[in-house]
């Protein structure tokens, strides 16, 4: 078996197409950086027959600014702002992710107030995540009411997080160790006043986009996803479990105060309605959990303190809106800055499923997968 | 500019009294462009969201500036809101971008990454530190992300901008008003006088010839060419 | 014979609508041609290969269907206006002209050129 | 499945593996050349069940001169993990490809050999996945030169 290193320029060129089976008909079209669906800069290079796809050869490093290179030269507190610029619609998700593999290798201990908001906040985030995703799906596939409403209720919830937080969209809240800031005195009043909202509203997205005819007509069997292909493909999260594998991390290795709270994980057999189901799970989490935030110290270790980790390979990861993240960070027990860091990012896997899905089907197909797939490309590229 | 508003300031000049005819059409060209500027939408990361998505989303509207009309295509867009951080894969497309936009076009950088590379400035080995290495940037809106309500403001300074710093006598040279915002307390009459002449003419800005030496520009011809 | 001078009427205002609008923006607009703004715009990356390429014969189709169907309705519009007019013969004129194309329709769906390959 | 039973199923299907102890959970060390018959008994013997390759990377041992190839893997039957690690020399960084197995290591070696230049053997489609294709360098590389990057000032 020999090493081969091929370029895109060979993959490309006019040789290749001659020899191929690629007849006469077929050209190359790039969906490229600056595209809609692209929600960033993703380039999707389609071989195109007519209007078949044959193939999709999916170009991402259009915003890869080296994060895990700069990873090494922070400290384990410094990187928790970076990991809101990689998937900027979870960002305390990440952050959580993040804090909780540093607090297991480092043997920080968090109390229970302090796991009880962190399951609060990451849930009302997913909500809010699958809000946007839900307008944006609507969007891309041509209804723009859709976008209108979901940012209506993103702003409801980010006023929540401002107050807390201070940020709308760049946490930075979750720190190891506990939580930058305490909540704030408005905080539970706040939320109740979002839950309330929130519940009659999923009762109008349903309403607005799952009863509609056209809708279904473009998502009915487009970029069908059988469930070992997307276990081969490594898809984690609403792929996943679109396509019938109850892989939920929440479930299966419960952190913060999942165990506290009864929800159920949203299995779709082959559709993609899991995401609508599980916000009224993700609410369903927050009103069990709202009334029941113990007293206590936001913050168990001194910020200033240094966290050194104890040398070896430390790996954590988390349920995400999009999917499961995982932290590695390899220390060498010298310094407190981390020898080497790896996200397991769960839009990078679900990027790569759009090529077992899109040969043979449409032009059009391809932005309904890509809206379905529900990708953040800083995500993908780090 | 066209074919008979190059030649109209030269014909206005040599009519006796003809150079007030001048001010009144600028007023309204410039009214015209600054407000039905058209956003191509360019968002590479986080910014996106707040500053192409949030900002036009029902709360904060952006389209009470008459700017909501997102172009996803150059050919129609003549405001290009670059929004997230640029890296060395994207700046050359980004140019040809830049360049594919019609003229009179102008550009937001919102965000500290495109201003300046912002989270990513150390130890990144594929960031470009600052967006004005690869087109010429009318204004900057600092933030990370920064809140619609900052976008707003760039937007006011450009039509600002646009409404004081252009005219048909010298196409293609845009005068950034030095004094847009003043910061608490200063007045005009605290800068001297002779301060304010230098300031004012130092910020005269040739668009075109301003894009032209950006160290991108050749860059980007020569991927063109090779590809 | 003065029925036709509204036509006459709304030939010229129909030329300066459309010849106004593009002198307009000749004489007004700034024109700076170049090689990178002339150059394809494919979402922002370098087209690969060449636009000229043989593409597949279901879009030559479409667009035959929809010509003939096109000048089809452009012919009922002067009946629509002088139905009442027209009475029944008209009427009946009109169904048999239908008549002839749905033949062709059908024809059409049954070689099957209205399925997208 | 707990831990305990778990390791020595895997060292009875691999004897020339070795446990290591300084991963989170259970992890095993094999040297490359047995790397891809451990794998393939880890994905295919049904009471372990390894079906999804959870996260593959690289990490650079600048000074012991060796890349360590790290392989998480996850089982959504049992629902337990492992650490799989092996290691290749820096000179001569060639490992062989999983792609086979799990299609989504495809991509996590072209990510891998993008960012820190481990050659794949028998990879079907090696390129840069990030970076340029005329990008000079691994940037991942602890040894990784780049005039354009700017330390941080201490």
């Amino acid at each position: 078996m020999s090493v081969q290193i091929t370029t895109l320029e060979e993959l490309t060129s006019p040789s290749r197409a001659a020899s191929s089976s690629l007849s006469i008909q077929e050209y190359f079209l790039n969906m490229g950086p600056q595209h809609p669906i692209a929600h960033g800069s993703l380039r999707l290079l389609l071989v195109l027959d007519g209007e078949i796809v044959r193939e999709v050869i999916p170009v991402p490093g259009f915003v890869h600014r080296g994060i895990e290179k700069m990873c090494e030269h922070l400290t384990c507190r410094q990187i928790v702002h970076l990991t809101d610029r990689m998937d900027y619609l979870s960002a305390l998700s990440n952050n959580w992710c993040l804090s909780r593999t540093v607090e297991r290798a480092a043997g920080i201990e968090t109390n229970e107030r302090i796991e009880t908001v962190r399951t609060i906040v990451a849930e009302l985030q997913r909500v809010q995540s699958h809000a946007l995703w839900w307008g944006v799906l609507g969007m891309d596939l041509g209804a723009l009411t859709p976008f209108l409403y979901a940012f209506r209720d993103r702003e409801i919830i980010s006023t929540a997080f401002e107050e807390t937080i201070g940020a709308r969209l760049t946490m930075n809240y979750i720190q190891p160790g506990g939580l930058m800031f305490d909540i704030h005195p408005g905080f539970v009043a706040r939320v109740k006043e979002v839950l309330a909202h929130m519940r009659p509203i999923l009762d109008e997205y349903d309403a607005l986009l799952s009863g509609n005819v056209i809708l279904q007509e473009r998502l009915r069997n487009v970029g069908v996803l059988p469930a070992e292909k997307a276990l081969a493909m490594g898809c984690t999260g609403p792929v996943l479990r679109g396509s019938g594998v109850a892989l939920d991390l929440r479930k299966a290795e419960p952190y913060g105060v999942y165990e506290k709270a009864a929800f159920d994980v949203v299995v779709g057999t082959v559709g993609d309605c899991v995401r609508m189901e599980e916000m009224r799970q993700s609410l369903g989490i927050v009103e069990q959990l709202i009334d029941s935030i113990p007293a206590g110290p936001h913050m168990t270790v001194k910020p200033a303190a240094k966290i050194k980790l104890p040398a070896g390979m430390h790996y954590g990861q988390i349920e995400t809106p999009r999917g499961i993240l995982g932290t590695l960070i390899v220390s060498d027990g010298k310094s407190d800055k981390p020898w080497r860091v790896h996200f397991r990012t769960p839009n990078y896997n679900n990027l790569w499923a759009v090529t077992a899905i899109a040969p043979g089907c449409k032009i059009a197909d391809i932005i309904a997968i890509q809206a379905s797939l529900d990708l953040v490309i800083p995500d993908i590229d780090r | 500019m066209g074919v008979v508003l190059d030649k109209l300031p030269g014909l206005l000049e040599k009519i006796p009294g003809g150079g007030i005819l001048v001010a009144p059409i600028d007023a309204v060209i410039n009214w015209a462009r600054l407000s039905s500027l058209w956003p191509l939408a360019f968002g590479t990361k986080c910014c996106a969201i707040e500053m192409l998505m949030a900002t036009g989303g029902p709360h904060q509207d952006l389209s009470r500036f008459g700017v909501e009309v997102v172009r996803p295509s150059p050919r129609q867009a003549d405001l290009m809101v670059v929004a997230g951080a640029i890296v060395k894969k994207t700046a050359l497309r980004m140019r040809l971008l830049y360049e594919q936009m019609a003229e009179p076009r102008y550009v937001i950088a919102t965000g500290s990454c495109a201003i300046s590379g912002g989270p990513f400035m150390y130890n990144s080995y594929t960031i470009v530190r600052g967006v004005d290495q690869i087109v010429p940037v009318d204004v900057y809106v600092p933030g990370c992300p920064p809140r619609p309500e900052a976008f707003f403001w760039g937007l006011l300074m450009l039509q600002k901008m646009i409404r004081q710093g252009e005219s048909i006598r010298r196409p293609g040279i845009r005068r950034k008003p030095v004094l847009a915002a003043l910061p608490a307390g200063v007045t005009v009459q605290d800068i001297q006088e002779r301060m304010r002449a230098p300031l004012e003419e130092q910020n005269v800005v040739d668009v075109a010839g301003a894009a032209a030496e950006k160290p991108w520009a050749k860059k980007v011809r020569q991927w063109v060419k090779k590809h | 014979m003065m029925s036709y001078f509204f036509v006459l009427l709304c030939v010229p205002l129909a030329a300066l609508l459309v010849f106004g609008g593009l002198a307009m923006s000749r004489m007004l607009a700034p024109h700076h041609p170049g090689d990178l703004k002339n150059s394809a715009y494919e979402c922002g990356e370098v087209p690969i290969g060449q636009a000229w390429s043989q593409f597949t014969i279901g879009y030559y189709l479409v667009g035959l269907l929809f010509l003939v169907f096109d000048v089809d309705v452009a012919l009922l519009y002067p009946w629509a206006i002088a139905f009442r007019q027209a009475g029944w013969t008209g009427f009946v004129e009109a169904g048999l002209f239908l008549a002839v194309l749905a033949v062709g329709l059908l024809y059409a769906w049954k070689k099957g050129a209205l399925e997208w390959v | 499945m707990g831990e305990e039973t778990l390791i020595p199923r895997v060292l009875a299907a691999e004897p020339s593996a070795k446990v290591r102890d300084d991963a989170g959970g259970p992890s095993v060390e094999v040297a490359p050349d047995r790397l891809f018959g451990l794998m393939q008994c880890l994905r295919d013997r049904p009471d372990l069940a390894f079906d999804m390759l959870m996260a593959h990377t690289a990490v650079d041992w600048l000074e012991q001169g060796r890349f360590e190839l790290v392989y998480i893997l996850y089982s959504t039957v049992h629902g337990h993990g492992l650490t799989v690690c092996a290691s290749v020399p820096r000179d001569k960084p060639v490992a062989p490809t999983l792609s086979g197995l799990w299609p989504i290591a495809h991509w996590q070696e072209r990510e891998v050999f993008d960012l820190m230049g481990v050659l794949y053997d028998g990879h079907p489609d090696l390129r840069r996945v990030f970076l340029e294709d005329d990008w000079q360098g691994y940037p991942l590389r602890k040894d990784y030169q780049d005039s354009d990057m700017l330390e941080l000032p201490q």
